[in-house]
């Protein structure tokens, strides 16, 4: 990393975004940009996959291949484009809607197959795009478009969920915080293996512009001990009860998906590969 | 009497063997060069359910299961009571019934007059004398009915042999015994009666495939480089098979968690460059609508099959319906443009699915396969040459075109070009970035909710079909062109229809019917052709809300033509009769002068 | 110009109150007892990004938005660029823009003709002025324009008074002072140009609906007890209203994680006996398909309400289109009975989603509301007085049928009945206990794959088409009955044909239009007699691919009326305007003796 | 329940099971049996939902509601039911690929909903009636009809997830072992909220006749002094490295959905309800 090949300008697209003034989306698409510019990945050697809403359209705010798929299916987007080209960096994005609520499903598998790539989620606690409703990570008692009488659904931890699922890189960053975002954001991208970030990104629009002091208040470094290599450990301190952590809360290594899908391949192609017609012989009578 | 083309049920439990049975037979069958056709049954048990097999062979082309049985081997009369609405018999038939099955007699409920050639034969015991297991009873079995009606004796041993390979010497051998056991016992205890005679000369032997065999290796054929899905009956013999070969020419396949992420992946993979598919079913299909949608508007080639099923809902997952062909066409939300293909044999899951291929990357957007049970699920020996020289080759089949050094200085991957495609770049290519969206966006690719923009970028997606309509034609008409009683069907039905057909004209009713195999985009000009002696053309389908008749209409004048429309259609589960479907013709051709 | 009807637009930021203002103006006219008619149109931008709204009032009833502005009020002309194609201007447009706009005066882009009539007006100026703070400028240009095109002033005073009531007393007076200020603006510094002059006698109030406000009411009505859904533009405000007074009435209304669970909680809570809806569009819709399957397998009352929105795929999420029609019908795999309803305007979304909870109650299936944004997200004054009496009043949408005594002696929950309905229960009746299932059933509800079993369950969920085609007609019939022209359209677009074929008959253009509600199953007799005296038919759809006259096509056989028939679509994302359709009209009326 | 009213026979259906021989299933479907029997649940007052697979075919086997829905689905089915009817007893079943693999995405929202239901996951390791694919329990490197070369992926652990989830009761049985089963199913039944059963339920025929064997030898009850109320301790013990562990694991008080519901609507009561039509007031301009 001695050359500076790519500059910020290099990653940075035609589209002025549109986010609201003071959106927290702002924060992680500026660490993102400069995490780029410190792993200086080639630009057309990336995919930013993302799902819909307001978090989901940072894709078209930088200057690589990107994907505004569909809502909830970054993950398995993502998967696609990774599996069939190992070689390129694939990052999803999206919302606490996005990634919790619809696209739920996906992330366990991603997980446990450890498929590499990052996966930040901005997590503004509510659904920008559609217009202020709660979202997964929405608190108690909050009054949105769809909770008149207060939201009654306790919120998700994503953290723990995460350790839970065995992926292999969990961390949070604030979008209000972008040195320890960028810093984060970098390790994500280098570790080999699913990576999940938690962006903390208020939404000043919906959640009012209380939601970046609340939860200035409430974030804190992990104690300088902290290991983040033990999952009982990491699941106990991502509790949220006191303060809201931010780094890398826990990781591991192990095989990648498609080092594993190669090795497959090799075995099976020393098992023979014929010419695709002479396989006509396995319907031999 | 002796016949050339011969129809042979077997029923029995789980442990019976009975699928073994008619593998090996198949298999015989089609080494001696023999025409054969295939169809399993079985009941809603994983295990020890019981279970049946049709075979038919014959020394001219089959192309269905043939309406009745001519041979019916029981293990269990229970067994065989669940299955008798699909195994109806020839007078002519000839029953063997395992002689130590305790069903009474009083309740066998076949009339008289077919139970006469009906022979107890004691395959308990011819297998465990001649191999020390009951376990090969069918194998007995299959040696009493060889000598009985002269089935391919050879080849049959041939084929038990192969079916053992791997085991152990001996057991081969005790096999090899029953199977002779089972001849001599013919030999021996029946005094031989001809009422049926199977009689042909060996020819090159044929190969056997499933329909669903053939789709997964028309993939492989076609460069399929991605295969993501989720098991869903009866389409995931085409999983099971691409997870053994596909890695070997350096493809993936991968399980998903579900069909929304099968269909996502497969369209980020296609997004990353590569020739990408995902094979499901009814609740599948339904759950892959939204992603289909997106590979219309992100301009990705996909390919989707679909192997119908009972439905709707779950439905009847073991059984074969027609029930799919609108959802396939309008699927999805929004004015979402897709191309769909009908297989219509096991030879033809083939063909479509290279031809899906094609049409896909060289179109730029989702191609459906529509195929079902029918033909997924069952064997058909095939000439292995037909694979030589076909016209939608190996090398035919390029990639979605790429843009030239100029027209990536300034890249606009959704350019409006007269055919509506334009050249796409992947990830990894060092110019031509650009953002793929599900969301409306201008040629560039950046969103846009411009009405203008939509207005322009609807119609550069659906001009492809323009193009696609020039490209292709068919012509698969079966009977005269001056008849004017005309059949038009699609998919699975073809078999009986062509057999209705050449029926129906053999005995001086003059009826043609055609049978298109791209559905959608509708080619028009040869049904006008095939119209222009009709007087009155009956549609077939195996669904009951009549689907195929209403998508004819909206595309075909008829009243213009003159021509009066008739709808034959039963819900699925079992496949049509050539006998139904004569039945049908011979009633509409009578009318024709009334 | 006096005129007692007229079309207002107002283009601005974000910041600037443009929908508060014709919200305000909306208010206004409908307490005065006029018609009203108001479109909202936002850029992409969630907060600061342009906005503009429409507003048509008039003291004879408006089916739609009006082509044309006859006033045109600009915040800033950068904003009121962006919606130059959907804000088209009469000739006669009185132009006012706010004087401290620095846009270069020469890059607006309107023809010299129509800035004749241009005012420059200190909006900033005039609400600091009053109010103390440039946020009542909004308020202050409705004193203007009320003054200068006479507008209800003192309904408008009542309006501005209801909107920031429940705020401090100062703040409603600082707006009415602005509003004055607009007002004593005019009366100082305007010449009276009475270019265009509005003229009306108050009458009684009517009410003011959106058409996703009256859906939520008209469930309410209909006595919905149970709603699940996941939000998604332009459906979410009838889970908004929902949300908020459902729960009065003791009923549920629960945001689920994603469109399946919001359609499979719905189909939960009917099976346990409660009149259950979903709402949601395009993208929703699609991942219901497998679940609205389950409902007519299950034959379960279910209500799903699709505000179609532009597509395929996420397409464009704000704006209207009409391209889900053959989803709608088709859009679950296998053979899945459901109804579909297309509501044409505000009032009617009350209507059909009354009626689509009778249907589906009576008839055990899902019903499908085919709205879409253009009236979901718009107001619309009506007539309080119309809702007191229905023809499916709240009395007369009973629950589902029961089972009798008798009948729960050997509970058959799928017994075979003459118009295919059977008796339900649900879990807590104390007999009648039943397995629901999504797989295919018995009478029972036992799973059977059995071939005969299928047939005839399948027949049974059809067989209610029979009777619903039976129990409903329709007569939605805009012009003579002798005309040799035609118009066929469907749902939103009823305004526009409407408003076209009168102006067309007030010319001399004999012209007929009919517009079904209920769309599938196909009612075909209203279509029958409409033909009579059709010569040539005109399809209006907003949809690029024509499903729509695929659709009529597959069920009415025009040639045998001989009639001509032409498809007139285009893509969504703006409303057809009146004077695209007359044109058409024309162009076909004078094809006649062509 | 001093009364015996409704004994095995009354909640036994007229279906005869069409499991395989010997599949862990049967000993899943009498231990729920039993326990019906302990609690004397009104058969008429319940409703047992599921997917689709092998064991989602258990709703038949019983005389009381049931719906035997679509693959993935139950839980949402089953929220539908509860919350139209929170007097009925609901019980959702399935396996775990209807469960973990299609239907992941939902069970987190039922569990922090905290919907009063339990949920019995019939685990065998695979794809049962699809005819034996690989699950997402199903053990690295084992061979299944889409794993040719060996499963690859990382199988999850439900009762970590279950747990992260703040599933409010937490608990894993062995069909094998149907004293411990009644006992923990009987507890779950009775459990006010979401309550997970994991059940280890072999399939002979696709994970050949040692699955009992082996789970019989890894599975161990809790230890004696363990108390499910600390979720870092639930999560650490079921790791499921040197035993998998059976009985209850985690378990916490807190309010229902259906409970707060009722609140809600006596809250939105109050505000008023007039009758529907005087609701037009609210249009009034
Ligand atoms: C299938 C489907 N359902 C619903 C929507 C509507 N929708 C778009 S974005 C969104 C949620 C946005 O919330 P989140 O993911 O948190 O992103 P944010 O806008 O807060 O960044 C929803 C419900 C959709 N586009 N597709
Ligand atoms: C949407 C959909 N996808 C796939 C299927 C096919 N399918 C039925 S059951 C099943 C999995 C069964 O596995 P599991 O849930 O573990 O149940 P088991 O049979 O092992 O008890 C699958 C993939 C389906 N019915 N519906
Ligand atoms: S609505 Fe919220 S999340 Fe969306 S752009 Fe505005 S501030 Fe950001
Ligand atoms: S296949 Fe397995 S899970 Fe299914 S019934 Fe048989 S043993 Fe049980
Ligand atoms: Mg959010
Ligand atoms: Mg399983």
């Amino acid at each position: 990393m001695d050359e500076v090949k790519y500059s910020l300008k290099d990653y940075k697209s035609d589209l002025k975004p549109i986010w609201c003034p003071g959106c927290g989306d702002y924060g992680v698409l500026n660490a993102l940009m400069q995490a780029l510019v410190k792993l200086q990945i080639p630009p057309h050697q990336m995919a930013i996959v993302s799902g819909i809403g307001c978090s989901s359209r940072l894709p078209g705010y930088l200057n690589t291949y990107g994907f505004n798929g569909i809502h909830g299916r970054a993950i398995p987007l993502a998967t696609g484009v990774k599996l069939s080209n190992p070689d390129i960096k694939v990052i999803a994005v999206g919302g606490d809607g996005d990634g919790f609520s619809i696209g739920a499903g996906h992330i366990p598998h991603a997980a446990r197959k450890n498929i590499d790539m990052t996966y930040i989620v901005m997590n503004n606690n509510i659904y920008g795009l559609t217009k202020g409703q709660a979202s997964p990570t929405t608190p108690v008692g909050e009054q949105t478009k769809t909770t008149f009488y207060g939201n009654m659904d306790e919120p998700i931890n994503p953290i723990r969920m995460m350790i839970a699922y065995k992926a292999s890189f969990v961390a949070r960053i604030f979008s209000g915080d972008p040195k320890n975002a960028i810093e984060v954001i970098t390790q994500a991208i280098q570790h080999r293996g699913f990576s999940f970030v938690e962006a903390l990104s208020p939404c000043p629009t919906f959640r009012g512009v209380e939601q970046f002091k609340l939860i200035r208040e409430k974030v804190r470094y992990l104690p300088e001990d902290y290991q983040p290599t033990d999952e009982v450990r990491a699941f106990d301190i991502a509790n949220d009860n006191d303060f809201i952590r931010l780094g890398v809360i826990y990781r591991q290594d192990r095989p990648i998906y498609t080092d594993i899908v190669r090795k497959m391949q090799q075995v099976s192609e020393k098992i023979g590969k014929p010419e695709i017609l002479d396989l006509l012989k396995l319907f031999e009578p | 009497m002796a016949s050339n083309n011969i129809v042979i049920g077997i029923a029995g439990s789980g442990g019976d063997g009975v699928i073994s049975a008619g593998e090996i037979l198949v298999n015989a069958a089609s080494s001696d060069g023999l025409f054969v056709f295939m169809l399993k049954s079985f009941g809603a048990q994983i295990r020890g359910g019981e279970s049946s097999v049709r075979v038919r062979m014959s020394s001219e082309p089959v192309a269905t299961q043939g309406d009745k049985l001519d041979i019916l081997v029981v293990f269990s009369w229970k067994d065989y009571l669940k299955f008798q609405s699909e195994m109806l018999l020839e007078d002519h038939v000839v029953i063997l019934s395992d002689s130590e099955d305790s069903f009474p007699e009083e309740n066998i409920p076949i009339s008289a007059n077919k139970l006469k050639n009906w022979y107890k034969v004691p395959f308990n015991q011819l297998a465990t004398d001649a191999a020390g297991t009951s376990l090969a009873k069918n194998i007995a079995m299959l040696g009493v009915i060889s000598e009985l009606f002269n089935l391919p004796k050879s080849a049959l041993e041939k084929s038990v042999k192969k079916k053992f390979s791997g085991k152990r010497e001996d057991i081969i051998n005790k096999n090899l015994s029953a199977l002779k056991a089972g001849q001599n016992y013919v030999k021996k205890e029946i005094e031989k009666k001809d009422s049926v005679l199977f009689e042909y000369t060996p020819g090159d032997p044929r190969i056997v495939m499933e329909g669903n065999e053939a789709t997964a290796f028309g993939a492989l054929y076609a460069g399929v480089e991605f295969y993501a899905g989720y098991p869903i009956t009866p389409s995931t013999e085409i999983m099971h098979w691409l997870s053994v070969y596909l890695p070997r020419y350096n493809g993936v396949v991968i399980q998903m968690e579900d069909e929304l992420a099968s269909i996502n992946a497969v369209v980020g993979a296609s997004f990353a460059g590569r020739k990408a598919m995902t094979a499901t079913s009814g609740p599948g299909i339904s759950l892959m609508s939204e992603g289909i949608g997106l590979a219309s508007m992100a301009e990705l080639p996909i390919v989707v099959v679909n192997v119908q099923r009972g439905g709707p809902s779950t439905g009847i997952p073991t059984k074969t319906e027609q029930a799919d062909l609108m959802q396939a066409i309008w699927g999805s939300h929004g004015d979402s443009p897709r191309v769909v293909i009908a297989p219509s044999d096991v030879e033809d899951c083939f063909d479509c699915t290279v031809l899906a291929f094609y049409i896909a990357e060289k179109y730029q957007l989702p191609v459906i396969v529509l195929s079902d049970a029918f033909i997924g699920q069952r064997k058909e020996s095939i000439n292995p040459n037909r694979f030589r020289d076909l016209k939608y080759g190996f090398k035919k089949i390029n990639r979605r075109i790429t843009p030239t050094e100029k027209e990536l200085e300034d890249y606009h991957r959704f350019k409006i070009t007269k055919n509506g495609i334009s050249p796409v770049t992947w990830p990894g290519m060092e110019k031509g970035m650009y953002q793929a969206a599900g969301i409306e966006h201008n040629e560039k690719g950046f969103p846009s909710s411009d009405v203008s923009v939509h207005a322009r970028m609807t119609k550069k997606r659906w001009e492809k079909f323009r193009e696609i309509k020039r490209e292709f034609s068919f012509e698969r008409l079966y009977g005269p062109d001056d008849a004017e009683l005309g059949v038009i069907a699609w998919g699975s039905t073809k078999g009986a229809v062509k057999e209705a057909v050449a029926r129906a004209n053999a005995n001086g009713i003059k009826v043609q019917a055609i049978i298109p195999q791209i559905l959608y985009p509708f080619l028009i000009q040869p049904f006008h052709d095939f119209l222009r002696h009709k007087k009155r053309v009956i549609f077939v389908e195996m669904a009951y809300a009549g689907a195929f008749r209403r998508y004819l209409r909206g595309f075909i004048r008829f009243g213009d033509f003159g021509v009066e429309t008739v709808s034959y259609r039963q819900t699925g589960g079992a496949p049509f009769t050539v006998g139904q479907i004569y039945d049908k013709i011979v009633e509409e051709y009578e009318k024709k002068d009334a």
